[in-house]
């Protein structure tokens, strides 16, 4: 069986992902699948670099499902992200939240993305024909 | 005490290196670790706004004081996701 | 290509709903996938049976979807609903949601389920040990 | 005039039949069409409460007039998902 919490190199396969988090008793399963976008922050994109502190980041991942567990009436959850060199259309990050009920898996699969994007220490470099640049996303 | 020192992003591409090996007075803290990476490899950004530290893989303050043979890491503004 | 609006009596491949709305403008999917729980208030299920007024539901959904894209910043949405008998772990409903950024995507995905629960001329009857019945959710 | 009445789930198995045609006077409501199928179908829920009408299969009240040759959906309290 796949591990719950990855990071990978490889694509990620959503579907595998989402499996991962069925059960009886979950009647509702939310996933969040984050894409490379062809423009962002007004800048066309060709790639994205993804590095990561990967020691780290899968503990990471099991803390942010720790804080979903205290938060929210949750089943199971699911994080894979991916590393190295993406495209456009190319799958980075897949989040999976099966819950009995659909408004926790909601809320929870929601937390954990915003989560995951203050703390993972994964880092991102644009891409473009206006250049490269590493992403602050700080507000 | 010898601190190793990881770096990664911006601050990788700065310094040119992934890793420094630091030898520093006893208390030091995180910063000072950081402070004397600065001395060595000067492109490094002279910022620490925004910059987040882990001790041994675990999140710490910019305070917290190392010990001898620790992994401190140096983590820019993060863009997981 | 699959419509983007179907009941059917086949079961729904999860995968190919959500690649219904992939964009190369679109960052942000999220998926609602609605399963058969084995415990649904109180009542142990054995099987559902769908029953849905078939020439209405696929233009319900194109309304929902309208609605959706009145209210929401988003670049597509499917919704797929099965019918006829379902056993414990099987898919009634997927919801697959595309945008550019994910709060509209979270904020479309739930509105169109609850929308959908409300709306959609779909009824189910529960099937267990302490007998059968019709499923009235009207809070 | 003649109306076709569809009938689902508790409804259709209430009354045996998943449709039944009524003949009804000019004027006559969506509610005056079902109150014809209980006369013929006594055993249908007595109740308007949580019904809803779909005329010609799209959404319509409950006092909307019907035409020779509409096709009127009466749905029960609905459970998709």
């Amino acid at each position: 069986m796949t591990e719950r919490f990855l990071l990978s190199e490889k694509p990620i396969d959503e579907a595998a992902v989402a499996a991962l988090v069925a059960s009886p008793g979950a009647g509702a399963l939310v996933t969040f699948v984050g894409r490379v976008r062809a423009r962002s922050r007004g800048h066309d994109v060709d790639l994205l670099e993804y590095e990561a502190y990967p020691e780290m980041v899968e503990g990471v991942f099991h803390q942010i499902a720790g804080e979903v567990h205290e938060r929210f009436e949750v089943a199971a959850i699911a994080i894979h992200h991916r590393t190295g060199t993406l495209r456009v259309g190319d799958t980075s990050v897949v989040i999976a939240v099966a819950a009995e009920h659909r408004p926790a898996a909601f809320d929870a699969c929601r937390y954990a993305i915003d989560r995951l994007k203050q703390i993972t220490p994964i880092w991102k470099k644009e891409h473009g024909p206006d250049g490269a640049s590493w992403v602050d996303e700080r507000p | 005490m010898h601190v190793t020192v990881r770096l990664f992003a911006s601050h990788r591409e700065a310094a040119g290196v992934r890793e420094i090996v630091v030898d520093l007075p006893a208390g030091a803290r995180a910063v000072d670790a950081l402070a004397a990476c600065r001395r060595t490899h000067p492109a490094l950004p002279s910022t620490n706004s925004g910059v987040a530290f882990a001790i041994n893989r675990a999140f710490a303050g910019p305070d917290t004081v190392l010990a001898d043979g620790d992994e401190l890491a140096v983590l820019p503004p993060v863009a997981g996701g």
